[in-house]
């Protein structure tokens, strides 16, 4: 068991069972859609941006504690991001649950994904909610898959 | 619930399921996992894997044409494993026996052979709401290029067929009624005989999805009386690559060939060619050889036991994991049909199915999450997926307490009162 | 002929025959065949049998979707024998690998999901009139179904392609060019490369029927450049029910579906459903798992060894046999072209191909009598079947001269002088 | 390769170098093709009855020399014989080479063809001549095929 605590840290099950800007958006910039096809678990994902910042940022769907959590976190570390600086480190977390590889800059609490490059089949649950707001971010239409 | 276990093993020493174990490599391994997850696939026994081996340690030559003795060698044998599949679902003969790689390939055989030749605009297809999608796709694509309508039998809640409005979606534009046999994710056993019956008084013909039934049941074709029925060798212990599909003779005999190739030919000029005799009009290319020979071998194994016992045993190990699981705090079970076969689907509050297998996973138990290709189902339950245990007469009550033991670890490590 | 024979041997000491029949089980056996039936299919090395084998034995799982160790050790080998397929024929990437159940349905899949959705009266369909029937049938059953029209180029009598009309045949109404690479009754090695480009330059789609030079000669599909590219699992040492169409992305992405089920799909609704991502979009239902495997492992076989010596020794092989046959009265040779692989289609007169390959096999010589799945060929030349004697990098020049004094007796035993 | 000599005994080699009765037939009453798609191999019979007997049998065809032996065999054993006689020999042969037994009745030099039944893939090329004279005599159009 003490592997899959490595997966399942305190913290992703703290964010899965009180997920943080959970919820729709009245007044959304952008929206997007998720959708992982393993599962079939879908995610939206609400963007409000105000100038090239992200100045609000929520989402509701169904999901495992891994894409819950991942989602949660990600939201309270968007928010005041710069749109850049967003896709930077879309980069850095898709880097990291893919290779394992902590990143050199400031990733904060989402390292307690690492764990997930190990679990092949949970990586889309990981970037799920990423995915979708690449593409909410980017003003792209389309359901965003997990790769 | 370990007394209940003992007791358990105990009423089931009829049937010795530790010897069965020992005919399973995997089972004799040094980690043995607790796997229960027959209904995607089941484990090998030893004899099946070594008569695929002896065929190519021995006699790997291609079949049918050859004049040499390790060709006719590979001819009977695959010959032979096609009566052994008659005999096992007592078809007439084994001319009724079209080997392909799996059920899902003849299901679309009978789509593409048949069915892109026979509907129309205005001809239904009724098929149900349980299926699988081997059953669903290809009548959804045959539907779509035909301009046939596809049309359902609606489930309840529990996982039956909702039969209440059969006769106006059983009616004169049904032209094939598909369904499947026994669910692979209620385990419902499906009124297949009765609705057979009820399609043949107006004229439409049959196919049964037996993906889940054959390796459960002694199955009766002949007296089902259906048209087509589909099955698959990896489900019932034999190799993966090989499937059946049972065919009248008649609808064998008027179909279109379906893939067009070596082997199924009578006779090929440039401008046209003439069919094999059935069933090889329907086999084009060289055969799945060795896994037809694997899945005869399969079959010999599950008819040299005594059925009436190893269906006695899955039967109490259903009940027996029925009746454990739902001890378990904040258990949904998904339908509750009789009869049924051995598989269960559920859900834990406050876990996703997923994060429940992962840690089952981590106790070694092997369970199944997801929507079982079978997502109209999860539709109609309103969720996206479960998680699915499916026993095999290799499986034993222990193992399902340890199935309820890991869930019940599952709920306290993430976190769950 | 015996003293050649050791000269043989001894030039091609380098590659040391001896060690490879060895890894072939079979070839050492308490009976040993003379088998020159390798165009049918090929034995199979223990490192095969082996792969197969722990798959069964050790992780027999389902493939995707699955949340357990097993499963996922079974995707990855299984995705695994993906990759080694791309590198062995040199495809960019894995993804432009499709594996169906052989060369026959890999063939079928692009003229169904392909050819009914993109053809019409008017279109034209070139094959050659080399083809064998797996790439003949499909195209006449999606011709009649279309209306498009199938056109042949010809053949000369000694067994090559006659290209003096190309520019006709191949003309702004051809969609697609389907031609085998190395014919499987002359040996002849087609020049694709040139037919490739030439369609291209008039907008046609180009497959190419591999099924008879991936065993022999290193590939390269993106030299080649071609869209589609079969070839089959069990003529390449290989497991039985297995074979790879590799297609370019574009036109994956393009085409409708071939089959419907399981894991080719996104999203299902009891209306409509949505397709997986290329190339499993054209995998339905449970793979062939033990199968890719085995061919993952056939190739790692094949590349474990110098290439280079072994398409000498094969070469070498096939030059000694063609000297050797030529000695025999009474002999015709089909087909004289260079360079060529290892195949060699005769007859000798006053024998039928027949009666002979039955006395061959009272020498425990194992060789292919008929019309090779080919019959315009045979229609071509007048006859109705020519004995065949193929090889492989395991057959030796001693297997060679047992061939030739037994078709030697045979015309003694037959009463010829 | 004692074996291989019960398959083609000496007469089988003799009718096969020199088989009887071949050639075409101006005044037949009643022709047909026979075709075994196992190897392609096709024959054609004629036939003329004068009343209920056959007067006359001659075939052309390819084959090897277990079919033409067969073929030679069969016609100078049917001639002269009764419609009725002709079909019980039929089923006499058959039964011979599928299960080797040999049959009461007379068989006559058709004991030949004994052996074949150990040879699977080579009943078909000694029972074609035979179902195609029976097409013949009971007056099938269709091409006889080897079952
Ligand atoms: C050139 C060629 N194409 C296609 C095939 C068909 O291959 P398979 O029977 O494995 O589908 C063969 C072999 O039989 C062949 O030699
Ligand atoms: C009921 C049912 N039908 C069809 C299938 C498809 O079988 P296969 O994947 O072997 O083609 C399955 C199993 O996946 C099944 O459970
Ligand atoms: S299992 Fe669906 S997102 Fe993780
Ligand atoms: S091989 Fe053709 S008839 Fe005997």
């Amino acid at each position: 068991m003490d592997d899959l605590r490595e997966l399942y840290q305190e913290l992703i099950l703290d964010h899965n069972q009180n997920p943080h800007n959970y919820g729709e958006m009245d007044d959304p910039t952008a929206t997007a859609d998720g959708f992982n096809p393993l599962c079939g678990d879908r995610l939206t994902l609400y963007l409000r941006m105000s100038d090239e910042v992200v100045e609000d940022i929520k989402f509701v769907g169904s999901g495992c504690a891994i894409s819950k959590a991942s989602a949660s976190i990600m939201t309270t570390l968007l928010k005041g991001k710069t749109r850049k600086e967003a896709i930077t480190l879309f980069e850095m977390f898709h880097k990291m649950v893919t290779t394992g590889e902590l990143p050199e800059g400031d990733l904060g609490k989402l390292a307690v994904l690492s764990g997930v490059y190990k679990y092949p089949a949970r990586v889309k649950c990981a970037v799920l909610a990423w995915h979708t707001s690449k593409n909410a971010l980017e003003g792209k239409e389309s359901v965003a898959k997990t790769e | 619930m370990i007394t209940m276990a003992t007791k358990e093993d105990q009423s089931s020493a009829t049937l010795d399921v530790n010897a069965i174990r020992h005919d399973f490599p995997i089972l004799s391994g040094s980690t043995v996992p607790i796997y229960l997850d027959n209904a995607a696939t089941t484990l090998k026994p030893a004899s099946v894997i070594s008569a695929i081996n002896k065929y190519y340690e021995e006699y790997s030559a291609n079949v049918h044409r050859s004049i040499y003795a390790l060709g006719e060698k590979a001819t009977k044998a695959y010959e032979d494993a096609r009566e052994k599949t008659a005999r096992f679902i007592n078809a007439p003969d084994s001319s009724h026996i079209i080997f392909t790689s799996g059920t899902t390939e003849a299901i679309n055989l009978v789509a593409y052979a048949w069915g892109r030749y026979n509907l129309k605009p205005g001809d239904e297809i009724l098929i149900t709401e349980m299926e699988h999608h081997s059953n669903i796709i290809p009548w959804q694509l045959v539907a779509r290029d035909t301009g046939a309508t596809l049309r359902y039998i609606p489930i309840t809640e529990n996982g039956s067929l909702d039969l209440s409005n059969i006769d106006e979606l059983l009616n004169p534009k049904t032209k094939i009624v598909a369904m499947i046999h026994q669910s692979n994710v209620f385990g419902t056993l499906n009124p297949v005989a009765q609705l057979i019956a009820k399609a043949k008084d107006i004229g439409a013909l049959t196919l049964v999805d037996a993906a889940q039934s054959v390796p459960h049941l002694p199955v009766d074709v002949a007296a089902l009386d259906c048209d087509f029925f589909a099955f698959s060798g990896h489900k019932m212990l034999g190799p993966t690559g090989i499937g059946v599909l049972y065919a009248r003779l008649e609808l064998q005999e008027a179909m279109e060939p379906f893939q067009g190739g070596g082997e199924m030919i009578q006779q090929v000029t440039m401008d046209s060619s003439t069919w094999n005799d059935v069933p090889w009009k329907f086999e084009a290319g060289t055969p799945n050889i060795a896994q037809a020979i694997g899945l005869g071998a399969a079959m010999e194994y599950i008819t040299s036991k005594d059925r009436t016992l190893l269906i006695q045993y899955e039967k109490r190990l259903t009940n027996y994991a029925i009746k454990s699981l739902q001890d378990i705090t904040g258990m949904t079970i998904y339908g509750d049909s009789d009869p049924r076969g051995p598989v269960i689907s559920f859900n834990v509050d406050g876990i996703h199915p997923h994060d429940l297998a992962q840690v089952l996973d981590q106790h070694n138990v092997a369970v199944r999450a997801g929507h079982h290709c079978a997502q109209p189902i999860m539709n109609r339950l309103g969720i996206t997926a479960t998680t699915r245990a499916s026993f095999f007469f290799y499986n034993t009550s222990k193992e399902i307490d340890s199935l309820c033991e890991s869930i019940e670890d599952a709920r306290k490590f993430m976190g769950l009162k």
